[in-house]
């Protein structure tokens, strides 16, 4: 075995490092996937933390796509830039990692592949080495192998683990994969680094190890969510998918149907009849939904609605993240009306929050939106096992009587919510202006009685939003703000950068905007609202509900997520440019 | 029962003598006088009592248009949703709750114009839910536009050349797509069209019923003396179970044949294929979650 | 012939008045249309100005129908409230007028028809000399001579009119409605009002007088409009509805499609073939369409959309008026890209507005929309004759050669527009991200290109905007601020208050937000917002695009418009309220 | 030609010699190796260089899917709109100028899933386009949920217990429609494809040809040998002019008939419906307006 990197590495003496981030680069069907799994899977079972992310090009087979892994002694949950361990499987891959090497990082290559050298590389013929093992699908297997050696992971547990992991495909796969694991861990054993993972604290930390879709899933599972419906859409049809697997062991009705049209409103239906419904889309999907969303809005309608966001406009890049669909998420649907907005940042918020969402669109008769993208929904690590809410009453509705009204005019303007064939009750829904008993009207007085009511939730629903997460000293003079998947990392950036006078301040709750938020924000010097999108759409949020003009955004719209690295070094600019103004004198009328 | 905010001209109908279905006071029924939907409305009242359905148990779901006002003056639950989109919220319905009967009422533009899709969707799907079209070749509440359905020559404030798009036929479009029963009827023939709406009804599976109506202040060319020159009942002896002889029957226009012309027993219904109800037949909004189910779920992840 | 009124009327000596206000309710079919149109026509004709507007029910006959008429020696392009004459030809009609009676109004009824009465009322057996003419369809003909007589009409010119009129329908028909509209004069002539209509300056003054949906369709018609497309929904049908009319006389396609996604992309298939497109809509029609909206904004296509409000959510009031769309227009579809949003406030910026629209949308390759409301389209008033702009490059394409690219990257972000089928090149437009040449693209860099490309519009098309227009005296302190068909009556309505230190600002131009407006508007100590909807969707706008914070707030969304009066007093009230909150010492704090 | 962005890993295609509808270098093709759209992508070149049209006077339209992508991978010009959304663009395009083939493209999902009421009354309209749909009974871009065409019982990660909606049959729902020329072919067949491609394109009016292509990375079941095993040529003599006769033929499935199974010249395109093009052929980019027409409009309201 040549390595032509030893050289580099092996002169000095390895350093014990407490996080390892490991990047994998191969085209659709090279096995990548496989390779993640395998890694994290035994350095969850090890006791370490761990991280993976993906992002992957619009096609089935072919292109370039890439899995960021982090295993760390310490809770991970965010994209860092930083790359200990590349792993290119075709030399196409490699601009594609060119940025995040540092000359620390150890590029492991299969040096057939890669004949013109810019660089130290760790040569290991994969691909001589599978042939041998019994044909190319094993170099992910190997592959495998030489990481798990690397990170210190026990050859017997890589072994069984793959031995499990290829059970079904007969005894033969089962032998081939064990082979190559051996051989991975043989090729890994005899590479120098100058650094080494640290051993973990303890055995396992009883956290659950899951994804964005996977956190929304069983939000809506706990939420009571039994119908589901959707158009398949990247990046929402994981959850999806995920809830129609559900729908084989719980209460669920799981429908693909025709159209995002159909999709919203035969979820207004099942909320009607008594089912507690979400639908799960992206932007454009969720763009053809904006006339049904102001149905949910006249006719109270409770829903839940997934919105997972990726670039547009239109088609734009359907397998990337953005932060884009914002405005449109505000402002969906014709006409005045409350909804209210949710935007996860972690997993753990992703699950109490759709939990949640079923009960606000219950109990104020509302539509609820939970914002999420690709970067979301496709990144997964380990966390705290979360801790279900209590499912006290779980349907906000009433059984009906003979003088049943739905849309009884109430102090708080939700009115009891009956459904048909739930008492002696009718329950009348119209989409036109109605009386209370759901009849159409058309005069100025019952109009406005209606639209009254209707809006008279919205001051309710105020008082039940969620405060934004301050982290950070207290006054701090500058403030970076977040909402939804940009918080862990920029936590992580704002750590790194260890500013006392920089505090974080993370929106889950972006609408109706949270009383008492706008206080915290005037507070502070400086404002910069941190997004994953072209224009700030939340920045231009927080200046109409506040009046408060933004002027410091970062911005990111290339269909990437930031990364830890560089969003501390864009915060570290904004700083140093505020700074550097401060010390000049005033301009006049400025 | 409730006062509807009555217009006070409105057009006062006899109230059905104990039909639980008709209201017990007067109410306003915006449809102008000698419209066709005035006699669907009574032969829809007619089926509804006959078949002895309980009223609480009724659901009628409807887009909007003049057809899709339906809802509005019959006495039961509604859903009167957005223009077009009548049948997924009916489909919903049917499928949360089972013991629901689920009508949807629409105009030719309601189901075939802005809701062609669902219709075609609908149909794959087969819920036991029964769909009434007023078909009147015209857009009536935006005041006369043309329809899906209207006849090559009609010339309206839009289609000021005349109509030239051949008409759909929504009989032999649900042929096509094996919708499990479908009739058509002359509404104005309020015992016929009661008749069949009762036999639509009960049909287990998505039934179609293509109702001709007069539209007597915008389409002055398809008035009832047109419609009853331009039908035929089906002779007697024709089985509808035969979907390609249903198909040649179907596409006969101008006269256009009436009555039940497809109907098939092959298919199941939505809700019976849903597993939710292979064990039981208790309602959606009569389960509940249990805290343990959440916990295993999690469990996979640890 | 009874005259309940002559006593309180005949009393007082005739006042001269320079502008009369007439109100016809009746229901659908009752033909009070019919009377709006021969009063105004010929008080058009004998050199008054006329106003005119109506409001209706969703209901084809039956229910109460209401027309405003407003005949003056000058200008008139606004809803007052004041009532002259009013005319219920029905009972139900009565309490539709109540609040707009004075002791002054005359009331004229059919006094056979009104058993009990409840105030003084001018008894006119209209029915009882209908059936005298020849049938009850008479009625209205004769109430239309009645106001004739009233008004100062010749009465031969009134029945040459009605001849004229009537013409088509044979002699029969013409004769008795000139037996009609003489046995209205009869007894209108025998009326003694406590006022009279001054004389018209001239003759006539070379105006035309036309709808607000005439406007815009003719707007269109100078746009160089060749293609229009839409689904029929009120108020916007109108529109289409001309445009179809103008079709058979200029090279028009009008199609009616399947429904509004249909609509919008039909309309980008359009421009993409070299035609300009005209798409027309309402609320719940236009929130369907905003995924071909943000289609409109990644193919970079121009687009002209017609979007006439109505109140929502969903159905709502379909056939009444609300400027709530506005936020909807400003955020529709997914993803970041520039848009123009005009509103016009008369019918001359409705024509100019629509006709400059095609220009915009074509010069920038992006959608521009138009938005009016219910009471735009359906009110008319007669107007300066409307100057066309030239017509110089009606098509901003270019012959392509074999090396064009769609998207060639430009300076100001605008590129060469081509369309197939004109050149020796091919022309390439993709709904995802693209290269130059309209291909697809994934990769960062490419996607930051092209966002920025889209984006650079903005910053061109900001310097085209049109100010608001400002009315009254310079450095006025107190600013009222408009935008859309609330125009017109906000300036009737300041006139009418007459304070010098209340100044108008009126906003044709919406999005995006025009520069220097800023400045006007933080130039005020008070800005008072008047917008037809619940929330004040203008005034957030304007709190987010200056930080100026807008808390007086004059809003309306019972489905009708403002009337003069009614904004002259919401006007008075809220300077009256800020004015005492000043002589109060400021709070700690606030 | 252009430096198509290739991925360095494309599969790199033959270039046709001297097809101009061809790319004279190689470009990066986003469909899986041995993904059925290979073969049609060939037909398609083929039958438009046989056609012998002007590459300038070509224009594709789609929507958005995998069969969707075709106009990528022909050097023409093309519309690549929305999901579901390429038929109205493309009647808007012939209609603003007749002098383009304008040909439509889109998997099964696209024109049949969200796209259905687009294809109804694209039918009506009858423009002089043609369309090709793609039907690999799947939705191959997100990877593998059922379409409107799957088979019953194909399960997929949403259709867990299996599809149990009818599959939608393009064929039998043209028919109903009367679109004027209706065709099935197995695109494997390379020179079949082509042959009727070309009739299709040829033909004046709406042309819909169903293309059973094989999706080999999601779906499993309805591969190459099943479509070979289940398909059958129409019989020879088959007459597809008549309507009834070509439904009877549509509706049998597994075997599906291939080939021209209804055509019919009774119906008139929609442009040649339009009133502008009665004296004159000049597409609308050609026409003006003069200032004399506005100040004639105007004078209407004096
Ligand atoms: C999205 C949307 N588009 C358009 C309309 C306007 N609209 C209401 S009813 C209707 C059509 C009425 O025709 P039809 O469905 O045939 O019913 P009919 O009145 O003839 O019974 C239309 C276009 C609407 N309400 N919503
Ligand atoms: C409005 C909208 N909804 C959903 C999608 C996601 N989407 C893209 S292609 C596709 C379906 C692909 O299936 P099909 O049309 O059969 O084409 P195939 O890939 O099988 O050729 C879907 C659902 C989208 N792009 N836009
Ligand atoms: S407009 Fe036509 S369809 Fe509507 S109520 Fe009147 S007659 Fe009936
Ligand atoms: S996923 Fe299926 S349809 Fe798409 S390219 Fe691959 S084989 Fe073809
Ligand atoms: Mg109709
Ligand atoms: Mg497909």
């Amino acid at each position: 075995m040549k390595n032509s990197g030893r050289a580099d590495y092996g002169a000095r003496k390895a350093m014990l490092r407490p996080d390892i981030s490991i990047a994998l680069v191969g085209e659709a069907g090279q096995g990548i996937q496989s390779i993640e799994t395998i890694l994290v899977s035994l350095a969850r079972a090890k006791g370490y933390h761990v991280y993976a992310t993906k992002e992957y090009m619009s096609r089935v087979r072919g292109g370039i796509n890439s899995t960021s892994v982090r295993i760390s002694t310490s809770p991970v949950d965010a994209l860092a830039d930083r790359v200990d361990i590349a792993i290119p499987l075709l030399p196409a891959g490699l601009p594609y990692l060119k940025k995040r090497l540092t000359k620390n990082t150890a590029l492991i290559v299969d040096g057939s592949l890669f004949p013109q050298k810019t660089r130290a590389m760790i040569d290991i013929p994969l691909a001589a080495i599978a042939s041998e093992v019994g044909g190319a699908i094993y170099a992910n297997t190997i592959a495998a192998g030489v990481v798990c050696a690397i990170i210190g992971v026990d050859e017997s547990a890589a072994e069984s683990f793959v031995a499990d992991r290829f059970a079904q495909k007969g005894e033969a796969v089962v032998a081939r994969n064990k082979l190559a694991i051996k051989r991975g861990f043989d090729a890994g054993r005899e590479i120098d680094l100058s650094f080494r993972l640290a051993r973990p604290s303890k055995k396992k930390s009883g956290n659950i190890t899951l994804a964005g879709a996977d956190a929304v899933a069983l939000g809506a599972l706990a939420g009571g969510c039994d119908y589901v419906c959707g158009y398949p859409m990247s990046p929402s049809t994981g959850v999806l998918e995920r809830l129609a697997a559900y729908s084989q062991r719980h209460d669920i009705i799981a429908e693909q149907v025709e159209d995002e049209i159909g999709v919203i409103n035969m979820a207004l239906g099942a909320w009607y009849a008594g089912a507690r419904a979400l639908i799960t889309t992206s932007g454009g999907g969720f763009a053809l939904m904006c006339e049904g969303l102001s149905l949910a809005g006249m006719i109270e309608s409770p829903l839940v609605a997934h919105l997972a966001q990726r670039p547009g406009p239109a088609t734009g890049l359907p397998t990337r993240t953005e932060q884009g669909d914002l405005n449109l998420a505000l402002y969906a649907g014709h006409g005045d009306f409350p909804r209210i907005i949710l935007a996860p940042g972690t997993l753990e918020e992703g699950f109490t929050l759709t939990q949640r969402a079923f009960d606000l669109a219950d109990r104020y008769q509302v539509p609820v939106l939970i914002l999420t993208d690709q970067y979301f929904v496709d990144t997964y690590y380990d966390t705290k096992r979360f801790k279900p809410a209590a499912m006290g009453d779980r349907r906000s509705i009433v059984e009906t009587d003979a003088s049943y009204k739905r849309y009884s005019v109430t102090r708080n303007g939700v009115s009891p919510r009956g459904i048909p064939g739930f008492g002696k009750g009718i329950v009348c829904v119209d989409s036109d202006e109605h009386d209370e008993s759901g009849y159409i009207v058309e005069d100025a007085e019952a109009r406005v009685l209606m639209a009254d009511k209707r809006m008279r939730k919205a001051r309710a629903i105020n008082k039940a939003a969620i405060k934004p997460t301050y982290i950070g000293g207290k006054d701090a003079e500058n403030l970076v703000v977040t909402w939804g998947s940009t918080f862990t990392i920029a936590r992580e950036a704002l750590a790194a950068l260890g500013r006392r006078d920089t505090a974080l301040l993370h929106f889950p709750w972006l609408h109706p905007f949270p009383i008492g938020a706008a206080k915290t924000l005037r507070g502070a010097k400086r404002v910069i609202v941190a997004e994953n999108n072209m224009t700030g759409q939340f920045a231009d949020l927080i200046t109409r509900e506040t009046s408060l003009p933004i002027s410091s955004r970062i911005l990111k719209y290339d269909g990437r997520p930031f990364s830890v690295e560089e969003l501390a070094d864009a915060v570290a600019r904004e700083l140093d440019t505020h700074e550097a103004a401060q010390r000049r004198p005033p301009k006049r009328g400025a | 029962m409730k006062p509807r905010n009555a217009d006070p001209r409105s057009e006062v109908h006899d109230i059905m003598a104990k039909n639980q279905f008709d209201f017990d006071q007067p109410i306003d029924i915006a449809w102008c006088p000698g419209c066709g939907d005035h006699a669907i409305r009574k032969a829809l009242l007619a089926a509804l009592d006959e078949l002895k359905l309980s009223r609480e148990k009724v659901v009628l779901v409807s887009g909007i248009g003049q057809a899709a006002k339906m809802p509005q003056y019959i006495n039961a639950s509604f859903f009167n949703g957005l223009h077009g989109r009548g049948l997924p919220p009916a489909t919903a319905i049917k499928a949360c709750n089972p013991e629901l009967t689920v009508i949807a009422v629409g105009g030719d533009g309601d189901m075939l114009g802005e809701g062609g899709n669902h219709l075609i969707h609908c149909a794959r799907r087969n819920p036991d839910i029964t769909l009434f079209i007023h078909e009147n070749m015209i857009y009536g509440l935006t005041k006369g536009q043309a329809a899906p359905t209207s006849r090559p020559g009609l010339i309206t404030p839009v289609q000021v050349e005349g109509v030239f798009e051949n008409p759909l036929n929504p009989v032999a479009l649900a042929i096509s797509l094996d919708v499990t029963f479908v009739a058509r009827v002359l509404g104005n023939d309020v015992e016929r069209t009661k008749e069949i709406m009762k036999r639509a009804i009960s049909h287990k599976g998505f039934s179609i019923v293509d109702i001709f109506q007069p539209c007597v202040s915008f389409n002055k060319t398809n008035t009832f003396q047109w419609f009853k020159d331009n039908t035929f009942e089906l002779p007697s002896g024709y089985d509808p179970s035969d979907r390609a002889k249903a198909f040649a029957m179907a596409i006969k226009e101008e006269p256009f044949p009436l009555g039940v012309i497809y109907e098939t027993a092959t298919r199941k219904p939505f809700e019976g294929n849903l597993r939710i109800y292979r064990n039981s037949k208790a309602p959606l909004y009569r389960r509940e979650r249990t805290m343990s189910e959440i916990e295993g779920e999690l469990s996979a992840f640890d």
